[in-house]
């Protein structure tokens, strides 16, 4: 409805291979863009900012991170919460054992860390797939917190492991309020969600999405599994990682090994799955949706019975909703709530048609 | 000598238990399929269910609590709960994404995973619960008395129970009529279907009697550790068990419960010191996956060919 | 004729494949030679994908050598032959059926991509250079086998026949020098039938390329091809030029006793 | 040369194409003069870049020894390096001859014979092929050059030389000889001949009409002046190169403005490419306009309650007040808000989704258009007219003007045109864009231009009050009733088939003393309506004959009745009586020609009985009728068909009605 195509053409690839295409949805990107930027800051409150927009872009990132190997590389990882783990923790060693190190140089240090992990639990992908990979990454999830929580050296021996982060100064500036960790975390999201959607649009997602659709056709156009799945173990690790990190520093300030457990690993893949697997947006749309729903049912409960629910009864039915819409949307629209988005564009760019 | 003994019957027993977890994954594979995720959850589900009716009852039925009519009461109302259960997973779930890739499959068990756990805690509540089978748990004298060897009485009997319930399925599947389509199911699904075996009715059966097996192991593992939360966990480990045993093969079910069982209370006790202990917690799926290292078909599965 | 066959470059000799206890070839030998249309044809089950299968590395014979280009050895990688110039497509259609056609073709170029994942993730610079280069030439492709109006079509969405079209692109991507075509007509009506003919005899012609194919429509094999290779249950039974190999009785029997 | 404005107004001494070109190159190196979609993308060519490439061609050609006067073949789709050959012919005072492209071999035999064709520059493979067929019946032709190498590898006759090829023989000729071109350029002339295009004419073999670079210039600036157009423009160039219009909007008015053309990839994306565009100057045949709004009709039909609520009450606001808005006359307030809020919901994605959200000025010519099908158009707010000319005028006569569209007429005179009626009602033109003559028929060209200078178009029309010329009928087809006054079949056979039931008519009142009609009906849309209503019938004869569609038919030639009513000249016109035919008129029986055109004479023969008795005021008659049928046998249909009369109007009341 809103879109007005004709005359947009175009006459370089340059302009046929831009991540937006459509002058309107540009236009549409960039209002968001600045929306989250200029007004969220100023209109959103502390709770808004803390305990929702923050958490909703860490997520968002580890789910990117997630959907780089499992939508697009289509290795499925029952591991994610572990890799986040391990970003966590190796850059509040790097902050705590360097001097001096710039918080992004720690951050993206334990997002490397986290990468050289993956590829090591990423390693028997080379002979097995779907299912049979699942069960070796839970191997990751339950080792690594294990050795976190074991070995004291990691937590700089604090009590089971608890670390606390360090104060962020970048610049001078040290990031306390909200505000300026929402406009951070956001910063960084927003930068490594734009090299993810330049990698999945390149030569690297064609790979990726290859050896997920058919792999011995890719492998027999040239393309070298073991290279091409590492790099997706490595490249989807990189980014739980440092989306572990931002967990660790811009959202709950104190962590602990147990904190990473295989419960948010399966939340990282609900995100995708109603999300949208194989879609950038749609592990944004994902993370929001999961951290929101519960908020939404509480406010739901409290309104049509007046009180607030007990936690474990609100507990379980966050797990009854959540089974169930995971059932749902495998059924329903595999593709996830990115795939109803596209479709609604669909539907917007051929108004008044109904096809 | 004594002691490694010992550690090694106990892991063998527990193994079994495994096992007991493992064969309900293995029956639904076979038949449809389908990875079900969600086998630690039914068990869990049963072990709760059965021991919600066996609080409930006495108070609905005017029977003595702990008798052996409520006990009876409870395992027939649980055992049907959990069939309903079964059949309707197959039917609401599974079938709606029949000819979807198996790692949607998967997914979805997920998926059931948690719905099931959320409903079963949602009508019995999250504490932790009391199992009493009226077994005693205490050292089987026999041993005690002759190796000096401290092994429960529990985990012998329970142990017995799951054998007869191998060597009953395996009677069953090697020489009833639903045995035999259920063996040609697992075979090939489009063959099956085309000298009349009526697949849907095999997959209510298969995951009727994956319910039934869930209960017995729930019974079992909630009369040992308590009925709790963490009993899913504790079940998962039948996943590394598949992973060694092949997702397709009983007797594979079987061997790699009991490897696993042996090897990570041995692991706990031997190298456990070393590095911190509580190594149960990862053991086997470092070994699964290392396992898969080396052969990725498992112990009893068959070499898969890629045909192109 | 723009077109002159060559000397031998891909020669295959006593090669032997076991799957299992299943013998699936059988001590085969035979030559194909630079710029010349080799068909391979037989019954079912006669060997033919395992042959193909062979020659680009996805199955590894227990005996035999293969010699490409002037190198010999037991057994090929495929992207190992990918990278030396060969060229495939499949029975069964093996396109990525998530990706569109454009991404399909592009990913035939990946050998010749330099760039790195880094590289792509900034994009601009020296991947979107190598981008463009190379969508250049996967154009030429989409041009040359008259697919443009379906470019950003997902392949899922595609009638067999172009899927089939769209293989061959993704495999012609790759500028091969020896192209393997797997019943690349099975399944089109008659027009799409003489489309791909078309298709194949211009690539053949055009860029040069050395094509092994396998074929069911005996008329098309005898007509395209220049030399024909016979098996049966995994044994070569006739090799030689269509005219010589239609009239051969082992040929003839081979077929009588089977399907026709 | 004031181009702050966008404006464009030549300086002197640009009066031939090659020196227009040479000036856009000068003045607008870098503006885009064309694209091409191919490759996945619109291939842009900048003005200077135009102008090496007809340089190049330019010379290639004179090294193959083309001479000033020579004719120059040109026949393919719209290619650029086609224009840039028509460019480069002109260049070096050669006349560029324009074949239709779908032609078979033997009538392009013809056209190479009598334009005496040296050269030729063809498409691709599938000309070349036609070329060489008939080689043997044109000696004469020594060098055939093709745009697109492919699948020509083998081709090994010396009269043909690829496009690229001569082009980089000509490129090294111009950079040896570097004045060859401007010496060229210099030496044309504003009378020389710059074009001929071939016209089928009713009668005989085709004509070649030559124009002369003033002809279509003067006729490419009116046009542009008329509607303003700037060298922003652009338009989809997708009808025949070798049909006049789309030499008069995508070479001489390009030439002449400066605007973009873009060629489309092939003749099955010309719809895609035609979103993808978004042309702001556009021209269609009324064909594609009908067939654009019977695909919006239909694809509506498959949307939700919802949408088609939404849709067909902003359809009616805008029936209701679009064109007046596009006018600019006087609607209320309310309407102006409901055709916003109408744009915004309907006519704007409608207008996207067909390409059209840019169109400044779209023409449509060429046949008359249904009143309602144009009004659809201009009702959603696209600038719709209707133009009138010929290959000789260079289809340039009348245009309507911005702001004063009548649905019937073909606008007014266009600048430098005049136009004025001869007794008999035929339309005469004189203006700089006559042809020079027809190519050696000196007798056709003394016949068709008369002693004052006029060229006498054959078509019959009028002007009404406001001035504005409607064309009525092909001149020798009008006659007389036997009150005198003016009978014109073709008019109102229009009229009737602009009716979606009646698919032929035959209009029968010259020597008569009132008007009189055969209808075939449409057997789809009839059969539709019938279905609709839960009529029974077994095939055309017999739905035909049913009593209520009598009535649907009655009450089209009544509406139509009203419309001649309200016009002093046609008011005597009135159907009184009709009739609907037992079987369809057909190309095979002979009633038809090939191209679908009533053939009078015949029909009058054959139906003799029925026209009497149209006239002898029976209400029914017996026929019995031979047909062929498509295997080539023949058979009898026989049927009863009754006669009706039908409602006349007076022209006051019918102006009321109106």
């Amino acid at each position: 409805m809103l879109y007005r195509e004709a005359g947009q053409f175009k006459a370089s690839y340059m302009q046929d291979q831009q991540i937006f295409p459509i002058r309107q949805d540009q236009i549409g990107f960039w209002a968001m863009i600045a929306f989250f930027f200029l007004v969220v800051p100023v209109i959103a409150n502390q709770y808004w900012l803390q305990a929702i927009l923050i958490p909703v872009l860490i997520f968002s990132l580890a789910a990117l991170g997630l959907n780089i190997l499992t939508g697009y590389c289509g290795q499925l990882s029952l591991g994610s919460a572990a890799f986040m783990a391990v970003g966590a923790f190796a850059t509040y060693n790097f902050m705590l054992r360097v001097d001096g190190i710039p918080f992004i140089a720690a951050l993206l240090l334990g997002g490397l860390c986290a990468a050289a992990v993956g590829i090591l639990f990423g390693l028997p992908s080379l002979r097995i797939k779907g299912f049979y990979l699942a069960v070796a990454t839970l191997a990751a999830q339950f080792f690594i917190v294990w050795v976190l929580v074991k070995f004291g050296w990691f937590s700089n021996y604090s009590t089971s492991g608890v670390i606390t982060a360090q104060a962020v100064t970048i610049f001078g500036y040290t990031f306390t309020t909200p505000e300026s960790k929402y406009l951070l975390t956001l910063s960084i999201v927003v930068v490594l969600a734009l090299l993810a959607k330049n990698m999945v649009r390149s030569s690297t997602g064609r790979k990726w999405m290859a050896v997920r659709d058919m792999d011995v056709a890719a492998e027999v156009i040239g393309i070298r599994l073991m290279h091409t799945k590492l790099q997706a173990f490595a490249i989807s690790s990189f980014y739980c990682g440092v989306a572990g990190a931002l967990y660790a520093y811009m959202y709950l300030g104190t962590v602990e090994p147990e904190g990473f457990n295989l419960d948010l690993s399966f939340r990282i893949l609900f995100m995708i799955i109603i999300g949208g697997v194989a879609s950038i947006l749609g592990s944004f749309i994902g993370a929001a949706f999961i951290v929101l729903l519960p908020v939404f049912l509480n406010i739901m409960m409290h309104s049509a019975i007046g009180a607030f629910v007990p936690a474990n009864v609100a507990a379980n039915l966050e797990l009854i909703i959540f089974g169930a819409l995971i059932i749902f949307f495998l059924i329903v629209e595999p593709h996830g709530l990115a795939r109803l988005w596209q479709l609604t564009k669909e539907k917007l760019r051929i108004w008044p048609f109904p096809h | 000598m004594t002691f490694f003994f010992e550690v090694l019957i106990g892991g063998l027993l527990s193994g079994v238990l495994y096992a007991l977890v493992a064969l309900g994954f293995v029956l639904i594979f076979k038949a449809s399929g389908v990875f079900n995720f969600a086998q630690g959850a039914m068990v869990f589900f049963a072990a709760l269910t059965f021991v919600g009716f066996t609080e409930v009852l006495p108070g609905w039925t005017g029977l003595a609590p702990g008798s052996g009519a409520v006990f009876w009461l409870a395992f027939a109302l649980a055992l049907s709960s959990m069939i309903v259960l079964g059949i309707a997973t197959e039917k609401v779930v599974l079938r709606p994404l029949v000819n979807q890739p198996p790692i949607t499959l998967f997914m979805a068990t997920i998926g059931l995973t948690f719905f099931v756990e959320g409903v079963a805690q949602g009508i019995w509540g999250t504490s932790v619960r009391g199992l009493d089978l009226g077994i005693d748990d205490e050292p089987v004298m026999f041993l005690m008395d002759n190796f000096n060897m401290l092994v429960s009485k529990f985990d012998v009997i329970a142990a017995a129970i799951a054998l007869v319930l191998f060597v009953t399925l395996a009677i069953l599947f090697q020489y009833t009529k639903v045995g035999r389509a259920l063996r040609a199911v697992a075979d090939d699904h489009q063959a099956a279907l085309s000298v009349g075996i009526p697949l849907k009715h095999i997959w209510a059966i298969v995951w009727g009697v994956a319910g039934f097996v869930a209960l017995i192991a729930g019974l079992i593992w909630g009369a040992r550790n308590g009925v709790q939360f963490a009993l899913t966990f504790t079940a998962l480990k039948a996943l590394p068990v598949l992973i060694l045993g092949g997702f397709t093969s009983v007797p594979g079910a079987i061997i790699g419960g009991l490897i696993i069982g042996a090897s990570e209370k041995l692991a706990e006790v031997y190298l456990g010191p070393y590095v911190g202990g509580g190594i149960e917690g990862w053991f086997p799926y470092i070994l699964a996956m290392l396992f898969l290292l080396v052969r990725p078909e498992g112990l009893f599965g068959e070499k898969h060919i890629d045909r192109v | 004729m723009a077109r002159e066959i060559g000397d031998v470059i891909l020669d295959l000799q006593n090669i032997s494949l076991r799957f299992g206890g299943v013998k699936a070839l059988t001590d085969i030998s035979f030559d194909v030679r630079e710029h010349e249309i080799r068909a391979i044809i037989g019954p079912n089950g006669a060997g033919k994908s395992s042959m193909l299968n062979v020659i680009n590395g996805v199955y590894h014979p227990q005996e035999g050598t293969i010699v490409f280009r002037g190198q010999e050895r037991r057994e090929m990688e495929p992207h190992m032959a990918a990278s030396q110039g060969i060229a495939r497509t499949f029975q069964n259609i093996a396109l990525f059926k998530g990706m569109t056609v454009l991404d399909n073709i592009m990913t035939g170029r990946n050998l010749m991509m330099k760039t790195n994942f880094l590289h792509h993730a900034m994009f601009w610079g020296p991947a979107q250079r190598e981008e463009i280069e190379h969508r250049k030439k996967v154009e030429e492709v989409i041009d040359f086998l008259e697919i443009q109006n379906i470019r950003k079509t997902p392949v899922g969405r595609l009638p067999y026949g172009l899927q089939k079209r769209v293989e061959l692109a993704r495999a012609l991507a790759a500028e091969p020098s020896l192209l393997l075509l797997d019943e690349p007509m099975a399944g089109m009506n008659v027009e799409e039938k003489q489309d791909m003919c078309r298709f194949v005899l211009d690539v053949n012609d055009q860029f040069g390329t050395t094509i092994v194919l396998i074929e069911h429509d005996m008329g098309v094999v005898m007509d395209i091809s220049d030399r024909v290779v016979v098996l049966d249950y995994g044994k070569k039974i006739g090799d030689g030029p269509p005219d010589e190999v239609k009239n051969d009785p082992k040929v003839i029997e081979a077929y009588l006793g089977t399907s026709h | 040369m004031s181009d702050q404005t966008g404006q464009t107004v030549p300086a002197a001494g640009l009066d031939t194409f090659p020196r227009l070109l040479m000036h856009h190159a000068k003045v607008r190196p870098n503006r885009p003069a064309m694209r091409e979609k191919e490759y996945g993308i619109w291939q842009t060519y900048t003005w200077a870049e135009v102008a090496e490439n007809v340089r190049a061609i330019a010379c290639g050609l004179a090294q193959l020894g083309f001479k000033r006067g020579d004719r120059l073949a040109i026949i393919g789709d719209n290619r650029p390096r086609l224009y840039w050959s028509v460019a480069a012919c002109q260049v070096l005072g050669g006349i560029p001859v324009m074949l239709y492209q779908d032609a078979v071999a033997e009538e392009m035999a013809y056209v190479l014979q009598d334009a005496e064709i040296k050269f030729a520059v063809v498409e691709d493979q599938e000309q070349v092929d036609k070329m060489l067929e008939i080689h043997d019946q044109v000696p004469f032709l020594e060098h055939v050059v093709y745009d697109d190498p492919r699948g020509m590898r083998h081709y090994t006759q010396t009269l043909l030389m690829g496009l690229d090829e001569l082009q980089e023989m000509g490129r090294i000729h111009d950079r040896n000889q570097s004045d060859f071109i401007e010496s060229e350029i210099a030496k044309g002339a504003t009378d020389d001949i710059s074009i001929m295009l071939y016209t089928s004419g009713t009668t005989g073999k085709p004509k070649g009409v030559c124009q002369t670079h003033g002809a279509f210039i003067a006729a490419a600036q009116g046009g542009t002046q008329f509607d303003k157009l700037t060298d922003q423009e652009d338009i989809l160039s997708y009808l025949p190169m070798a049909w006049v219009g789309d030499h008069l909007f995508s070479f001489a008015q390009a030439m002449v403005a400066g605007f973009t053309i873009n060629c489309p990839e092939s003749g099955e994306t010309v719809m895609t490419d035609l979103r993808e565009i978004g042309p702001t100057y556009y021209f269609a045949p009324p064909r594609v306009f009908e067939n654009l709004l019977t695909q919006v009709m239909i694809r509506m039909e498959d949307a939700g309650w919802f949408k088609r609520a939404i849709f067909s009450h902003f359809m009616k606001v805008a029936r209701r007040c679009g064109a007046e808005i596009l006018d600019g006359k006087p609607v209320s307030f309310a309407d102006r808000l409901q055709y916003q809020l109408g744009s915004l919901l309907v006519y704007g994605p409608l207008k996207n989704v067909l390409g059209m959200s840019r169109i400044r000025v779209a023409y449509t010519a060429g046949a008359a258009i249904g009143p309602d099908l144009f009004r659809f158009y201009r009702s959603i707010g696209i600038n719709l007219k209707q133009l009138y000319g010929q290959t000789e005028t260079c289809a340039y006569v009348c245009l309507q003007p911005d702001g004063e569209i009548k649905l019937d007429s073909v606008g007014k005179p266009a600048p430098f045109v005049e136009v004025k009626l001869a007794d008999n009602g035929e339309i005469l033109v004189k203006g700089p864009m006559l042809l020079k003559a027809y190519y050696k028929r000196p007798g056709a060209t003394a016949e068709s231009i008369n002693e004052d200078g006029y060229f006498m178009t054959g078509d019959a029309g009028f002007f009404d009050e406001d001035g504005h010329l409607k064309i009525i009928d092909r001149a020798k087809d009008v006659g007389k009733l036997n009150d005198g006054s003016m009978f014109a079949p073709n008019y109102i056979e229009n009229k009737l088939k602009f009716f979606q039931h009646i698919k032929e008519a035959v209009a029968f009142g010259n020597g008569r003393d009132f008007v009189t009609a055969f209808i075939n009906i449409d057997l789809e849309a009839v059969g539709n309506w019938a279905e609709r209503k839960g009529l029974a019938y077994s095939g055309y004869t017999d739905l035909a004959q049913q009593g209520t569609v009598y009535d649907l038919i009655r009450e089209g030639i009544e509406q139509v009745n009203v419309d001649l009513a309200a016009d002093p000249m046609m008011s005597a016109s009135q159907i009184r009586r009709f009739l609907i035919l037992h079987k369809e008129l057909d190309a095979d029986d002979g009633e038809l020609t090939r191209t679908r055109k009533v053939r009078r004479n015949f029909i009058s023969e054959r139906y003799k009985v029925l026209i009497d008795a149209l006239y002898g005021g029976a209400d029914s008659q017996y026929i019995e009728t031979e047909v062929k049928y498509e295997d080539g046998r023949t058979g009898k249909i026989a049927a009863t068909l009754r006669i009706q009369d039908v409602k006349t109007f007076s022209p006051q009341a019918a102006r009321k009605a109106a």
